[in-house]
């Protein structure tokens, strides 16, 4: 065995990300590790790294004990690691990038993509190129281990495959791989075992025999990870809606990509926007909220509205709610109380207030139903944001952006970083708020999502956004192929 | 510990440290720290005096410091505090001599307002060019207080001098057309108000709906941002209100404790007030005590010099060190962080 | 020399305590320090510099001194910043308020109510080429630490920009998590650059105290520390353009005089307003292109990024 | 009513800069402590006490039985009065001769412009260039009033002599750095006569002309005519052409005499003729012919032959140099 993790534990607060996890990976070794969202992959991998300091256990490259926290023993030992959100220096070229990590230029050269300029501020990159030289640095720095957190979540095509046949070269070498991926095909096609995690605990192992992976794999990898067979037959929940013709529409005029857009979205529908992060989904989301728009007009059986100019700042304080994807740093405040998150809105919509008084007994009244209503753990509002969980920061963001309900709800990867039933929880939602008589889009990166929650799907890719599709007449593989290599006009 | 026990302990521990790092420098001096020490009591402590001295030394520093987190609530480091506090006793000390007939309330209130005005207008450079242009504002409002010392100079030595005296000076408010004094003690009204000011910021803060999303703004520009919250205009209006804030410290000097503005005057607020700041935690409440112990160090370093033979440049010293003390405190192993990043500048 | 000619001589040499303080504030800043408190480092380094010349007769006793004590000064500052997480600005402003107050209590503490001079000693080693007209006495008539302080900053460029260390410096100061994946140590290239910059503040300091005017005397830096952090900002932490910055302000400054030699009849007051007017002006211009290290002044928490 | 005759055991001096700086500050000082020694009076000295308000300074003072505050600074023109009018404590304030109240304030004036005169007379017989300069640390009366003086005396002497005039900033009285750049540029304009006003600033124009002169031929020298405190035993000595003392132990013994015999409240104007303020005989060699004429205007002026502006205000004095006749260098 090359690397030996030795009953290595981690909590964070309440959560355990990985409680007594054992394993290793010998030389010329493939180990993909797989597991839902949150389940602890890129914990272990920070750990390993130097990144996240163990509370208890031990790892050994060549037998060698490693030092805990510190990435440069890390380095030292012969670590290479991709990691999820990247370890790249905006400001630095690509060719500084692999200089500052002691990598040979020339070589990188040859291991990425001819498109990819050495020359580029790598924060000019587009996002699947990042992930690209992520993954040539981590492989070229690997002299013993190799650690690569969804090195082709962004990618599709070619690119992957050139991911995988590094992988399997790598290994080749006599390296020892560690591969985490959501992508089943892609563990099976290069791993030769796999672990599984969930909830901190490696609940799973399994091993290729000479003849491949058995038929069933697939099914007890999903089942491990779930722990709920049942769950894993239908991840998706029914559709048991009709996508009724809409009641009124929200037209948002403004520049999209180079040209000027007219967005119109459907009061009643749930409209997903695909794309891979990068794609100009930022521009878009501004454009939604008012921000960047020229005009925003309002036509429904009863009314009509239109708006220019400052006016459009009312339009979004009173009728628009975001739920955005980050949501400790856009979300709300870390540092404030839950309670007074979840009336921001309320605040910010000139609600709960007399001539900009407040009382802190309405609020904290307000703050106790929505706590109650959406089920929010701690039961308590004046525990600070910033500590609460992925899953609980999420509905607390929900409950404030759909109670009241807006005109038009934006929401980016609703569904990201939850476990599968509070997955079912957002979809439900968000099919009811759409029901009540809200404009719903989605920004979502995973075409599966998207089309497990909207009505209909448009795409982004390269700052242009394509013409919308009902779901009911989607093909998923012609929209993934647009993700990725776009479409013709 | 818990957050008020914290709250309380560390900035006790922080002044009992600064002052035991104090008393071994006396000491390595050759100087006698009992006799510091007793000279401190004696003089600060235990005289009305002393006190009513200090007090009336919190006054400027707690506006001035009240005007640092104002800035600092929506994430600006508002360093200019000086130069709006000169364009604050410049606007009072030009409009007071102009309201000779008025009725003294009436002037009080007229300059105030127009002090608040200047001192606005002082920070408005500062401000649009951090929320348009997103320039650092430390940049600017360093600057612009170098640029107020000067215009101010020559204001006072030119067309505001009093051509009755020799020495530049404007024209001067009567005694009896001053703010009126707290119980025949030095404490002038504007002390009084300064207090009160404090306390209905730290109302504000709690009970309306934007000095709640003010605080959203400066923890967090991006969620306000997609709450639909004007961000830019919350930067602007609050770096205003601070340099407003910070104009009540001249509009004191005119009013209360000096009549008028004196050509040489150089306020040196920006620091002590940020003392006062991170020794409240930038608790608002808590500006009162700390603006009040730090009134007792501007008052000792007047008086024990000559008590006790020591620089003047003694107590300035010790307050960098608490201020030192003050940001180790904050001390935590970087690698088990669970706070949240410091916000950025 | 004409009036000119002084002027540009002694614009050059102003310049010097200046920029050495605004080079090694703006390595700080691209290492992610922010450090408030130059003003601090600069009188310790003016008073220590004075002492240790006063004392041993040696200018070159009296740099090493200068550059010493900031050294130390940018030492505690990286490992309390950088090391124990604390809060750049609150130890910036308290490293400005203690210097201040310390160096007027130990000056008073040392000299009583003296005030020793030094003795003009340093030399100018090229000053016979000083008859050239007009930029000759600004060029060539300078002690030699001018000459040595300017090579300085060229080398100190030359390293940024040529050198594995300007790639670190800018790496930390960007992306702190990214450096350290690349296996580097945050932590310890921050505390070097705080303690190189802050020791080239001190040595700005005693250029000030020992070579520009000959005597200490306390708040003598009289607010160049504070200037030096907005010309490291608005010179985006680039040494050359932070070198120009600092000469422009000397010769901004030293117009004063000059200009009251002249018939025209210009207030003190404006005069004085020039630089800090010249700087603002800049800061428009450049507008949104005063970038700054996405990092400064943001503690570093191993944990909190991947 | 009369004033209260006031036993004198205990007086105070409130200075804006430090005691040290040979200055404004140091010269105050020195004279009440001289008189404390001499007359078995007890004195306090508080020094850099700033521009800020005072009171704090003259309640400790007072409680600490200070039977005579002097304010010794013209910045404390207001506080002062105001603080006698208070607390029944008795003051001498400067430059204010409207404050002066019987028993309670008096006021120190100082017409060194007569002596600055004296000293332009030196300097304009004493240049080899034919220009001679000002440099002052700031536009106080105090400094204006000597500007005005000096070169009156210089121009009066020798309607060719060129006199050069330089303010270093306002209110950079500790500005070093500044103070030797704009002694520079005053040299290199052809000064070699320098009357420099500046306290702590001062020895960054000693410096400059020490420095100068460590480079040049001695008759290129250049020479320093200094103010208010007596540099002739310090490393000046060499190049002090001569100085502008002022010497406030007459005007200090007077109010105190006057306290004790309760006549406080009036001004004192330090002058030529009660020696508060006097020409140093020059440390360095001048010729015979100098010191005549120098006398000989000291004489004219004595007699009221020659009547020296007293000048306080920037503007005015600004206009005054304006309209001196053309020199010729
Ligand atoms: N720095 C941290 N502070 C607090 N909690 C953390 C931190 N890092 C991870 N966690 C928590 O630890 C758990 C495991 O997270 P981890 O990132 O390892 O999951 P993962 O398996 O990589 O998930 P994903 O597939 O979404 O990337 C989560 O509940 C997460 O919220
Ligand atoms: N930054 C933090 N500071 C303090 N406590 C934290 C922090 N992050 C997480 N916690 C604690 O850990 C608990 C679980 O957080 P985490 O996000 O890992 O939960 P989770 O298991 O992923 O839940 P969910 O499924 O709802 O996302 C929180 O309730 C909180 O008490
Ligand atoms: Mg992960
Ligand atoms: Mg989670």
């Amino acid at each position: 065995m090359i690397l030996r993790v030795d009953s290595v534990s981690r909590t964070f607060g309440q959560v355990q990300a990985c409680t007594d996890v054992s394993f290793g990976v010998g030389r010329g070794e493939v180990v993909a590790l797989l597991g839902e969202n949150g389940a602890g992959k890129s914990t272990l991998l920070s750990i390993i790294a130097g990144f996240v300091v163990p509370d208890s256990g031990v790892v050994r490259v060549d037998g060698r004990l490693l030092e805990h926290g510190n990435p440069q023993a890390a380095i030292r030992a012969g670590i290479g690691t991709a990691f999820q959100h990247f370890s790249l220096s905006p400001e630095l070229t690509v060719a500084e990038s692999f200089a500052l990590a002691r990598v040979d230029v020339g070589e990188a050269r040859r291991h990425l993509p001819d498109h990819i300029d050495m020359g580029t501020r790598t924060g000019d990159l587009g996002v699947p190129e990042q992930q690209q030289v992520e993954f040539v640095k981590a492989r070229l720095l690997s002299a013993r281990v190799m650690l690569l957190d969804e090195p082709t979540s962004l990618l599709g095509g070619t690119d992957v495959e050139r991911v995988l046949d590094g992988i399997q070269a790598a290994a080749d070498a006599g390296i020892a791989c560690v591969f985490v991926t959501h992508r089943l095909r892609e563990a099976l096609a290069v791993a030769d075992r796999i672990v599984v995690m969930r909830r901190g605990w490696v609940v799973e192992r399994m091993v290729r025999s000479d003849a491949g992976w058995p038929a069933d794999t697939e099914r007890q990898v999903l089942a491990a990870m779930f722990g709920d067979v049942n769950a894993v037959d239908e991840p998706d929940v029914p559709r048991t809606w009709q996508s009724g013709p809409g009641v009124g529409t929200i037209s948002v005029q403004g520049r999209v990509g180079e040209r000027t857009r007219d967005i119109s979205l459907q009061i009643g529908q749930v409209l997903a926007v695909a794309g891979i992060a990068g794609n100009g989904q930022e521009e878009l989301i501004e454009l939604l909220v008012g921000t960047t728009a020229d005009r925003v007009r309002l036509e429904t059986t009863g009314a009509s509205l239109d708006l220019t100019g400052h006016r459009m700042h009312e339009w979004v304080r009173h009728n628009v709610a975001v739920v955005p994807e980050d949501r400790q740093l856009e979300g709300g405040a870390p540092a404030m109380s839950l309670g007074e998150n979840l009336v921001l809105r309320d605040l910010a919509g000139g609600r709960l207030s007399t001539l900009g008084a407040v009382s802190r007994r309405r609020l904290r009244s307000r703050a106790r139903g929505l706590i109650e209503t959406w089920s929010i753990r701690p039961a308590d509002p004046s525990v600070r944001f910033g500590s609460l969980s992925g899953g609980n920061m999420q509905r607390a963001l929900l409950a404030r952006s759909l109670d009241p309900l807006p005109k038009l709800l934006v929401a980016v990867r609703p569904a990201h970083g939850l476990d599968h039933r509070s997955v079912e929880m957002v979809r439900r939602e968000l099919r009811a708020a759409a029901d009540a008589g809200t404009a719903v889009v989605t920004v979502e990166g995973d075409l599966d999502e998207a089309l497990a929650h909207a009505d209909s799907i448009a795409v982004m890719y390269q700052g242009q956004l394509s013409a919308a599709v009902p779901v009911a007449h989607a093909d998923r593989t012609a929209l993934q192929s647009m993700t990725v290599s776009g479409w013709d006009i | 510990m818990g957050h008020l026990t914290r709250d309380i302990a560390v900035p006790l521990l922080a002044v009992l440290g600064a002052a035991l790092i104090g008393v071994s420098l006396l000491a390595a001096t050759g100087h006698d720290p009992l006799a510091v020490g007793e000279a401190f009591g004696r003089r600060v402590l235990l005289r009305g005096a002393g006190i009513e001295e200090s007090a009336v030394a919190m006054g400027p520093l707690l506006i001035a410091a009240l005007a640092a987190w104002i800035a600092a609530r929506v994430g600006l480091w508002n360093i200019g505090i000086d130069g709006q506090v000169i364009a604050g006793a410049i606007a009072a000390a030009t409009l007071a001599p102009f309201l000779d007939t008025w009725p003294r309330e009436s002037m009080w209130v007229a300059v105030t307002v127009v002090a608040i005005v200047a001192g606005a207008l002082w920070a408005l450079l500062p401000a649009l060019l951090r929320a348009h242009a997103g320039i650092n504002e430390i940049v600017t409002t360093i600057m612009m207080t170098y640029v107020a010392f000067s215009l101010g100079s020559w204001l006072v030595e030119g067309p505001l001098r009093d051509e009755a005296l020799v020495t530049p000076v404007t024209v001067a408010i009567d005694v009896g057309r001053r703010l009126p004094r707290v119980f025949d003690t030095r404490i002038h009204l504007g002390v009084a108000a300064a207090v009160v000011i404090v306390l209905l910021t730290a109302a504000a803060a709690r009970w309306t709906s934007p000095g709640i999303l003010s605080r959203l703004v400066g923890e967090s520009a991006p969620a306000a941002h997609r709450l639909g919250l004007p961000v830019e205009r919350y930067v602007v209006v609050a770096f205003l209100v601070s340099g407003g804030v910070a104009a009540l410290a001249g509009v004191a000097e005119v009013l209360a404790t000096r009549g008028a503005v004196q050509g040489d005057w150089r306020p040196v607020l920006t620091l002590p007030a940020f003392a006062a700041l991170f020794l409240a935690r930038q608790n608002v409440l808590a500006l009162l005590p700390a603006a009040f112990l730090l009134g007792m160090l501007a008052y000792a370093s007047t008086v024990l010099p000559r008590a006790t033979d020591l620089a003047p440049d003694f107590f300035p010293m010790l307050e960098g060190v608490l201020l030192i003390l003050l940001a180790v405190e904050r001390w935590q192993r970087p690698e088990r962080a669970q706070a949240p990043a410091e916000r950025s500048i | 020399m004409n009036v000119l000619e002084t002027l540009l001589q002694a614009s050059v040499l102003a310049a010097v305590p200046l920029m050495l303080a605004a080079v090694g504030e703006a390595i700080g800043q691209r290492s992610g320090l922010l450090n408030l408190g130059v003003e601090g480092v600069m009188l310790a380094g003016a008073l220590v510099a004075f002492i240790a010349v006063e004392t041993s007769g040696s200018f070159l006793a009296g740099l090493a001194a200068g550059a010493l004590v900031g050294a130390v000064v940018g030492l505690l500052f990286g490992v309390a910043s950088a090391r124990m997480a604390a809060s750049q600005i609150v130890l910036g402003l308290g490293i400005a308020l203690a210097g201040q107050g310390a160096t007027g209590f130990f000056f008073r503490e040392r000299y009583g109510l003296t005030q020793p001079l030094l003795e003009p000693g340093m030399s100018r080693p090229i000053s016979d080429l000083s008859e050239v007209a007009v930029v000759g006495p600004a060029l060539f008539g300078h002690k030699w630490f001018v000459y040595a302080a300017w090579a300085g900053v060229f080398l100190i460029a030359a390293t940024l920009r040529f050198t594995r260390a300007g790639l670190l410096l800018t790496a930390t100061g960007d992306a702190p998590f990214a450096t350290e994946a690349a296996g580097v140590d945050v932590t310890r290239v921050r505390v070097a650059a705080a303690t190189a910059g802050q020791a080239l503040a001190g040595l700005g300091g005693a250029a000030l105290s020992i070579v520009e005017v000959g005597f200490f005397a306390p708040g003598m830096t009289v607010g160049i520390g504070f200037i030096a952090i907005a010309l490291a900002m608005v010179g985006r932490q680039d040494p050359l353009r932070i070198a120009l910055l600092a000469l422009a302000f000397g010769v901004l400054r030293g117009l004063g005089p000059a200009i009251q030699l002249t018939e025209w009849r210009v207030r003190v007051e404006f005069l004085d307003m020039i630089p800090y007017i010249g700087v603002l002006v800049l800061v428009v211009v450049l507008g949104r292109r005063v970038r700054l290290p996405a990092a400064l002044g943001v503690a570093y928490h191993r944990e909190a990024r991947p | 009513a009369p004033a209260a005759q006031t036993e004198v055991d205990r007086a105070a001096i409130v200075t804006p800069g430090s005691r040290s700086n040979e200055g404004w500050d140091q010269q105050g000082v020195d004279a009440l402590v001289a008189i404390g020694e001499e007359r078995g009076i007890e004195v306090d000295v508080v020094e850099n006490a700033g521009y800020d308000d005072i009171t704090p300074i003259l309640r400790d003072l007072a409680a600490d039985g200070a039977d005579l505050i002097i304010c010794h600074a013209s910045g404390y023109q207001t506080v002062c009065p105001e603080f006698a009018e208070r607390e029944g404590v008795p003051v001498v304030v400067t430059e204010n001769p409207e404050a002066v109240t019987e028993g309670l304030v008096s006021d120190v004036e100082t017409e060194a412009q007569e002596v600055a005169y004296l000293a332009g007379v030196m300097a304009a017989l004493e240049t080899s260039t034919g220009t001679v300069a000002v440099v002052a640390s700031g536009e106080p009366p105090t400094w204006n009033y000597m500007t005005a003086g000096f070169a009156a005396g210089a121009k009066d002497t020798d309607p060719s002599v060129e006199v050069l005039y330089s303010v270093i900033g306002e209110a950079a009285y500790d500005d070093a750095p500044n103070a030797r750049r704009t002694t520079e540029t005053v040299i290199a304009a052809g000064a070699d006569v320098i009357f420099g006003m500046g306290d702590g600033a001062s020895f960054g124009m000693i410096q400059a002309i020490r420095e100068h002169n460590a480079a040049v031929s001695q008759d290129e020298e250049v020479r320093f005519i200094d103010v208010i405190g007596d540099k002739s035993d310090s490393d000046v000595a060499d190049f002090l052409l001569t100085s502008v003392l002022f010497d406030y132990t007459g005007a200090y013994n007077t109010f105190i005499d006057n306290l004790e015999s309760g006549d406080f409240g009036s001004i004192y104007t330090m002058d030529l003729e009660n020696e508060g303020v006097w020409l140093l005989e020059p440390p360095i060699e001048v010729s015979e012919e100098t010191i005549e004429q120098v006398e000989a205007a000291e004489q004219a002026i004595l007699e009221g032959e020659i009547d020296v502006p007293a000048i306080a205000e920037a503007d005015e004095l600004a206009d005054f140099l304006e309209d001196l006749p053309e020199g010729d260098a």
